[in-house]
């Protein structure tokens, strides 16, 4: 297809074409535009804004390093690895649903049988440079044995400090303080959804 | 005190900067420098003339010499 | 007092810098060299009492026309050197030294003969600006006239000159179509 | 002996004004960012000082210690004093600004003005217009091609608000007839009604636009717009060198606004139980606020639409105005 084709070719299904403002065509037109544009105080708008805004004084400055943003439960940062409530044994039991469904192959777990003849995951680990944080592995596992976090402060040495088991798994103290929170479900809604989003039309 | 010789030697030593400068350059902008500093020259003892005499019409002078630079 | 030391000043300034004008082999050197003794001379205006003509020297020397002269250079690659051929070097110092005594020899004739009076002597409590008008709009009117139809001229041929091309509209469109089917 | 004291004075005014000016120049910086900050939600720089009041001590101590680079290529004499120039300039012109009206200290008359010439208007505004130098020999000894855009751009813009700014004025100081600022400043000390605001309004909007190009502000800036000529013809300057630029910048502002307060707004003249100095102080504030306010809400234009407006709008409306004027006084 030459360039005259492709101009040339049949889209007014497709595409809705913006004309945009019209080119003046003569001096006369163009001098209307002229006298158009600056007596409709168009720049003072512009100027109402900006000043609104600062006597409004409505700041949306985050200090970061002193305040910390909240992430909502979707957001899908570093794994976690979640501990039973009632013993403090780990969650995963080793089924390797979420090896298997990842779609980077990023996820390797090693398993052997202990000495109560149970299944033990030995070795669990992430490659966080393959991972594409998808989240196909915390809606797989049927334990919500591992779960996105909300970590998204990934400076560190090496990829792999994030990666290995005991790094995503649940500290035994923070466990043992009641700080470990339980994963509300992959796609749940955040906290204060109900003050950002409306109600579904039937419940009003 | 500084009298209308002095004024006048400081005309003569510019103009001839500005001969120099006339002779020398071959360049055509360094050409209209050069005489940019004669007419430069020349304004100076107008003005210094018509200073020390308490007449205007050196100012005047000095003042039609100006708009020729633009004109050029 | 500060007289004298404003004019030494200025005078060694000015002398430099136009020094610098005429000597330097760098192109920019010697613009930004002719601009600073322009200002300076501005300086030995208001010594003399002409204030309007050093502002008319601040405002039409260094500001439009040595602005112009710069957009002149940027056509040039201002980091090389201008290259100068010097024929009879020891002619022309010679000639300009003699012609420059001439000078101040033919603006020294005033100062010999006596019997000169001011026609236009400074009147009394009447400010420097009011005393330019007023001269500019009686005695000088017509010269004043010819200068402003002399810049007119000077305007117009410029705009002449400069705008002859003006009319040819650039057909980028369908040159481009060309160039994009022999590149196909 | 009289002679000297009067040398002796102008001296020490110049000194005041330039150190004044000058902290003025810095903390307008800490001011524009505040106020850019609040027009877009900001904060602004809060972590130096008392709310980031010492930001800019922060500023200066790092511009001072900076390495100053010089190109390898470039001109370096002209390099060096090109920032030098603009700064100069910029405070040059305030000798002949009066700030404030005249007072009384240890029974000793003092004029705030260091010299006062009777041209000072045209005065001001040339030696305002010397100013390009600097952007100009920046941007042509820098061998950088980003400068030297910046330089061109610098001298067409010049070139254009020159015309604009010196006619437009002409027709208030046809109303007036004299270029001194004490005299434009006592023409029109009777209050508010006697402004030259309401007798020349087209004077006053195309001199504020004149004003805005002639500082390189923001709808004009096209001399150093990143997004068009990376920063113009500071683009190879560091350090205090570059610190200077913008230090001629910000003072160039202040004259502008000062000049404009004189000139349309009633300059120093009490208004009511509102003495002069107060008044003047209040204009020039309101002014710098434009400036920066101008910048959080407006577009840049380009150079050709710049100089379109400044040759085939503005220019055509001063020599109107001028026209009107003489009539009217005739």
């Amino acid at each position: 297809m030459t360039l005259n084709d492709f101009k040339k070719r049949d889209c007014s299904g497709d595409y809705i074409f913006f004309e945009g403002e019209k080119k003046s065509e003569n001096g006369w037109e163009a001098f209307q535009r002229v006298m158009k544009r600056t007596l409709k105080g168009e720049l003072f708008v512009g100027l109402w804004v900006v000043l609104r805004e600062m006597i409004r004084f409505d700041i949306h400055t985050l200090k970061y390093p002193a305040e910390k943003m909240e992430m909502g439960p979707r957001y899908r940062a570093i794994h976690r690895l979640l501990r039973l409530f009632e013993s403090g044994s780990e969650r995963c039991i080793g089924c390797g649903l979420c090896e298997k469904i990842c779609i980077a192959k990023c996820i390797r777990m090693e398993t052997r049988i202990d000495e109560k003849s149970r299944k033990e995951v030995s070795e669990y680990s992430i490659n966080f440079g393959r991972c594409i944080f998808c989240g196909y592995c915390a809606e797989v596992c049927p334990e919500l044995a591992i779960v996105h976090g909300v970590e998204y402060e990934n400076a560190s040495e090496q990829r792999a400090h994030f990666g290995l088991k005991e790094d995503m798994l649940t500290p035994l103290d923070t466990f043992r303080a009641k700080e470990q929170k339980e994963f509300s479900g992959f796609g749940a809604l955040s906290d204060h959804a109900d003050e950002t989003v409306k109600q579904t039309p039937l419940a009003y | 005190m500084i009298t209308l010789t002095h004024y006048l030697i400081l005309t003569g030593l510019l103009f001839a900067i500005g001969l120099v400068g006339v002779m020398r350059r071959t360049n055509l902008l360094m050409l209209f420098f050069s005489t940019e500093i004669l007419l430069n020259a020349v304004n100076i003892g107008f003005v210094a003339v018509s200073k020390y005499y308490g007449d205007f019409t050196g100012r005047m002078f000095a003042f039609f010499i100006m708009p020729w630079q633009p004109v050029k | 007092m500060y007289e004298t030391v404003a004019f030494y000043i200025f005078s060694i300034l000015t002398l430099g810098m136009f020094g610098i004008v005429v000597m330097s082999k760098n192109a920019l050197y010697a613009m930004s060299a002719l601009a600073g003794g322009m200002i300076f001379i501005s300086g030995f205006f208001f010594i003399l009492d002409a204030e309007f003509l050093g502002v008319v020297q601040i405002v039409v020397y260094s500001g439009a026309i040595m602005a112009l002269y710069a957009f002149g250079m940027m056509f040039f690659d201002t980091t090389r050197d201008v290259s100068e051929k010097m024929r009879s070097k020891k002619i022309a110092y010679t000639l300009s030294i003699l012609s420059a005594i001439l000078i101040v020899a033919i603006l020294c004739i005033p100062l010999v003969s006596e019997s000169i009076e001011a026609s236009y002597p400074a009147i009394e409590n009447v400010g420097n600006i009011q005393m330019v008008g007023l001269i500019l709009f009686t005695k000088y009117l017509v010269p004043f006239e010819l200068a402003a139809i002399m810049l007119l001229v000077a305007m117009i041929s410029g705009i002449v000159l400069a705008s002859k091309k003006m009319d040819e509209h650039l057909a980028i469109e369908e040159d481009e179509c060309e160039m994009l089917k022999e590149g196909k | 002996m009289f002679e000297t004291a009067v040398i002796v004075e102008t001296v020490v005014k110049a000194v005041i004004v330039v150190a004044v000016v000058a902290a003025m120049a810095g903390f307008a910086t800490f001011i524009e960012r505040k106020v850019l900050a609040f027009m877009q939600r900001r904060l602004g720089p809060m972590h130096v000082g008392p709310y980031g009041l010492l930001q800019l001590a922060a500023d200066g101590i790092k511009l001072f210690t900076k390495e100053d680079i010089i190109p390898q290529n470039a001109i370096k004499p002209i390099f060096m004093i090109a920032p030098v120039v603009a700064a100069t300039s910029a405070f040059v012109a305030m000798a002949a600004v009066p700030y404030f009206p005249e007072f009384t200290l240890f029974g000793y008359t003092i004029h705030p003005i260091i010299s006062d010439i009777n041209v000072a208007l045209l005065y001001v505004m040339g030696v305002a217009s010397v100013g390009i130098y600097g952007p100009l020999l920046a941007g042509m000894s820098s061998a950088n091609k980003w400068s030297l855009l910046g330089a061109a751009r610098a001298v067409v813009q010049m070139l254009s608000f020159e015309v604009v700014s010196g006619l437009s004025i002409l027709a208030p100081i046809m109303l007036i007839g004299s270029l001194s600022l004490i005299d434009i400043n006592d023409y029109q000390s009777g209050g508010i009604s006697n402004w030259l605001i309401w007798k020349q309004p087209l004077a006053f909007v195309l001199f504020a636009i004149a004003g805005f190009m002639e500082t390189n502000r923001a709808p004009f800036d096209t001399v150093e717009f990143e997004a068009e000529v990376v920063a113009g013809y500071a683009t190879e300057y560091s350090g205090m060198r570059w610190g200077l630029f913008f230090i001629g910048e910000y003072a160039n502002m202040i004259t502008i606004s000062v000049l404009v307060s004189i000139i349309f707004m009633g300059g120093y003249a009490p208004l009511g139980f509102i003495p002069g100095a107060v008044m003047m102080l209040l204009k020039v504030s309101f002014w710098i606020f434009l400036f920066l306010w101008v910048r959080a809400a407006w577009p840049h234009v380009r150079p050709d639409q710049l100089m379109w407006v400044c040759w085939k709008v503005m220019m055509p409306l001063a020599v109107v105005n001028i026209l009107i004027t003489g009539f009217v006084l005739i």
